[in-house]
């Protein structure tokens, strides 16, 4: 996972980059290190374009990584979810606790909007 | 194990009766070496009583050997112990097998 | 396992015939009170053929260095299944078996891919100089409703 | 009448991924096999014998229709060549086509008909040649017609191709919503557009809407719901909270709680969308649960909960077992086998001493009340190498090398959940119900399930 804070908005962004797969070899340390980056802003684009995999512990990071950003009044939107990956998500009606874009452009720009609004 | 024979259009048809299993299989591929070997054949199986991997292994020999010099074999009239072996050891992707001497002695 | 009957033969192709008949009229015997008939057939075609199997490859793998070979047929039951074993003194031999690959049309080495197909365990065990080969069946049939 | 069905292997290929260990002529559509909806109809259509033809294995096909008896229809079997065209098929099957007239049903083809309609005499009556095709088949007839007629209108049938997981699902699907009354359906139907099968376990809770189909041994659990055009095959849990609407959720599966599967195909561990054909394995059945329990803290509870119930045993069966195990020994009832099983873990087996307890003496019916011949294996509790209940311990055999992936959450125990549950010991039944188990039990509930297999045993 590649970590990087979008400045193209008024708002600081942080978009991060889910590589291959994230299961339980690796979901500890994404939530290790989505702490970190709460210190940088509260809210969050994941981009899974790269993203092929998710098992129950990959998707229980990232429930618990949208946890603590609402606790810090953030947000965590999705984008470029592919079929795979949108499958378990619909699956677990975990579907229902994101905001889903299909392209991370859209999910950076929905941030604006609702902050201007 | 008997062996005979009789002749339809261009094929030889060789009824088989009794067992084919290791003690008698060598009788039979002797029998079909006596033939030249580009004949076509038809092996009528319906009196086969009992068949084991020996005369399976007789029947996939010659099969080869007809293969080779371009002639053709085909089976008739397999019975259901025959036919069990032929499907467990997936011999029948080796064969064409007809129900009938004369519908296989046409084609 | 309770013995029924044992049957030693002579190394010759020719009683592999003996051996298989035997074979197929216990499991017949065995059979006739546990399954219908359809079934029964399908039983007795299974130890006639699987002992027909191991009798012959006990006689073509048999050393030449012994002139008097014989092969035991052993048959014992329990309540449901029934048990063959073929006994001999040929040289040790592996048991597993993978299916022959038929395209290549190999006239041999079905022998002991059939007896695994047909019986429900195959077990092999050496002792001293001597093979047995073990092969059970349950006679009551599971399949059909 | 007779029906020839010529089927070729290349046909039905793409089935064997998406149900592995069924043959793709034996897979079910509406919970019914499909060579039974053909069978059904070449029946209809007045046939006396049926002979299935194909180039494939057709062993497991031969199993399950046997002679054809159970549909009072002369059933056989034929092979045939990969190359070979309808024409050779019927050559080879010369004996068979000879005498009456044949109806030649060529390709893996759905056919859709009415029970309620009249096949026989129009069969009878119609002339010869192809009476209708499309690109993966054709239905054709032999023979000359018996009875004099004018030319056939529209036929009361048509086919439908089946080459895909969606043509599958569509299928399914539109026998769901428009065709139930049309074919043999199997299952208990007290009112139109629901079928169930025998055993099947629905809570008060849980909403069942109709059209559905639900086969033998479901269980429902509460606050679930079956939303429409659903097929629940045989063998399965449906856990609580889940909602199944619009999906097939195949035999042998188990849908974890608190999830959502909607136009889907639910297969053993596999959930695919018929319509773009994604698949995925659903390497966890309890997807959301796992992010608020707290795994480590629960095993060392339940080690701690399983030694205390081993002890408890212990000490009450160590009277009976220093008495019997003597007495049964000396008659040779008492049966001892050490075998290696596997613990879970990868690479690490157990060897473990089981005890049979033979014979049906006063010593033996009364060794055997008291689960006597699980006394030893109660010590392995106290040191962690066994569970109280859980698995039924698998033993390592040369076939099967590791422990096979369908056992997930297995955890070798003195006791197994499908005792306490009287379900089937072995077998894919018991896989279900341990699997259920192994997601669900707390060790609260473990003691309770340990008493009710104790019972259990006991009668």
């Amino acid at each position: 996972m590649i970590f990087h804070l979008d400045t193209s908005t008024t708002l600081p962004l942080g978009v991060v980059l889910l590589k291959k797969r994230v299961d339980a070899t690796n979901s500890i340390e994404l939530q290790k290190a989505f702490a970190q980056w709460l210190q940088q802003t509260n809210n969050f684009v994941f981009d899974c374009t790269e993203l092929d995999f998710i098992d129950s512990s990959g998707l229980g990071a990232i429930v618990s990584c949208l946890r603590k950003a609402l606790e810090h009044h953030g947000d965590v939107k999705l984008a470029a979810l592919g079929p795979k990956v949108a499958m378990v998500f619909e699956l677990t009606k975990a579907k229902k606790l994101f905001s889903i874009f299909s392209e991370c452009s859209e999910a950076i720009q929905s941030f604006v909007t609702v902050s201007t609004t | 194990m008997n062996i005979s024979e009789k002749t339809i259009n261009n094929y030889t048809i060789v009824s088989l009766q009794g067992i084919l299993n290791a003690s008698s299989a060598p009788k039979l591929k002797t029998y079909i070496a006596g033939m030249p070997d580009e004949q076509s054949l038809v092996i009528d199986l319906e009196n086969v009583e009992f068949l084991d991997s020996s005369g399976l292994g007789a029947l996939v020999g010659i099969a080869r050997k007809k293969k080779t010099s371009s002639a053709i074999m085909k089976l008739a009239r397999m019975n259901e112990r025959v036919k069990k072996v032929f499907e467990i050891t997936q011999a029948y992707t080796l064969f064409d097998i007809y129900d009938d001497v004369s519908a296989a002695a046409e084609a | 396992m309770n013995p029924i009957i044992t049957l030693t033969l002579q190394a010759n192709l020719r009683y592999a015939r003996i051996a298989s008949i035997l074979a197929c009229n216990i499991a017949e015997i065995f059979a006739d009170c546990t399954c219908n008939s359809a079934d029964i057939a399908e039983f007795c075609h299974a130890y006639e053929l699987s002992v027909s199997e191991a009798f012959t490859n006990s006689v073509r793998y048999a050393k030449p260095s012994q002139p008097e070979k014989q092969v035991t047929i052993r048959f014992s039951s329990d309540d449901s299944a029934l048990a063959v074993s073929i006994i001999d003194t040929n040289p040790q031999f592996n048991p597993v078996t993978k299916a022959p690959d038929i395209s290549s049309y190999p006239e041999g080495g079905y022998g002991l891919f059939l007896i695994h197909r047909l019986m429900d365990t195959v077990s092999y065990t050496r002792e001293d100089d001597t093979n047995i080969l073990t092969m059970t069946k349950q006679a009551t049939m599971t399949h059909g409703t | 009448m007779k029906t020839l069905l010529v089927i070729k292997k290349q046909e039905y290929e793409w089935l064997i991924d998406l149900f592995p260990g069924v043959h793709p002529l034996l897979v079910p559509i509406c919970n019914k096999p499909f060579i039974e909806f053909l069978v059904d109809f070449a029946i209809l259509a007045g046939s006396n014998a049926l002979r299935i033809v194909s180039d494939g294995v057709l062993e497991d096909v031969e199993h399950y229709c046997e002679n054809g008896s159970r549909w009072g229809v002369e059933i056989s079997y034929g092979s045939m060549r990969p190359a070979d065209d309808t024409h050779t098929v019927i050559e080879k099957n010369r004996r068979f086509c000879l005498e009456e007239r044949v109806i030649i049903i060529s390709g893996f083809l759905f056919i859709r008909y009415n029970k309620k309609s009249e096949y026989a005499s129009l069969f009878a009556s119609l002339p010869s040649g192809e009476l209708l095709s499309c690109p993966n088949g054709s239905i054709s007839l032999t023979g000359t017609s018996t009875t004099k007629t004018g030319t056939p209108g529209t036929l009361p049938f048509s086919l439908a191709a089946l080459d895909s997981i969606g043509k599958y699902y569509e299928l399914s699907m539109e026998i769901l919503s428009t065709g139930l009354t049309h074919y043999v359906i199997p299952g208990y139907s007290s009112e139109e557009n629901c079928y169930i099968g025998r055993n099947v376990v629905i809570p008060k809770s849980a909403e069942i809407i109709k059209p559905v189909i639900i086969g033998n041994n479901v269980q429902i659990m509460t606050n679930s719901i079956i939303d429409k055009n659903s097929v629940i095959g045989s063998n399965v849990i449906i856990d609580r909270e889940s909602v199944i609407s619009g999906s097939i959720v195949i035999d042998n599966t188990y849908i974890g709680e608190h999830l959502e599967v909607k136009n889907k195909i639910a297969a053993g561990n596999l959930l695919i969308d018929p319509q773009s054909g994604t698949s995925i394995v659903m390497e966890d059945p309890h997807l959301l649960t796992t992010m608020t329990q707290s795994r480590v803290a629960g095993a060392l509870l339940r080690r701690i909960v399983h030694a205390v119930g081993a002890t408890f045993l212990i000490v009450l069966q160590l009277l009976p077992w220093l008495l019997l195990r003597p007495i049964l020994g000396m008659q040779g009832k008492w049966k001892r086998k050490r075998e290696q099983h596997y613990t879970g873990l990868p690479g690490k087996n157990v060897t473990l001493t089981n005890t049979t307890i033979e014979g049906t003496g006063a010593a033996s019916a009364f060794a055997k009340a008291l689960s006597l011949d699980r006394f030893t294996l109660l010590f392995n509790v106290l040191i962690g190498k066994l569970a109280l209940i859980g698995n039924l311990p698998l033993p390592v055999t040369p076939a099967i090398r590791r422990l096979p992936n369908s056992h997930e959450g297995y955890r070798p125990a003195v006791f197994s959940y499908a005792e306490a549950e009287e379900w089937p010991e072995i077998g894919i039944d018991a896989e279900i119900v341990e699997h259920y188990y192994a997601v669900h039990s707390d060790p609260l509930k473990d003691i309770a399930m340990t008493q009710k297999a104790l019972f259990h045993r006991t009668h």
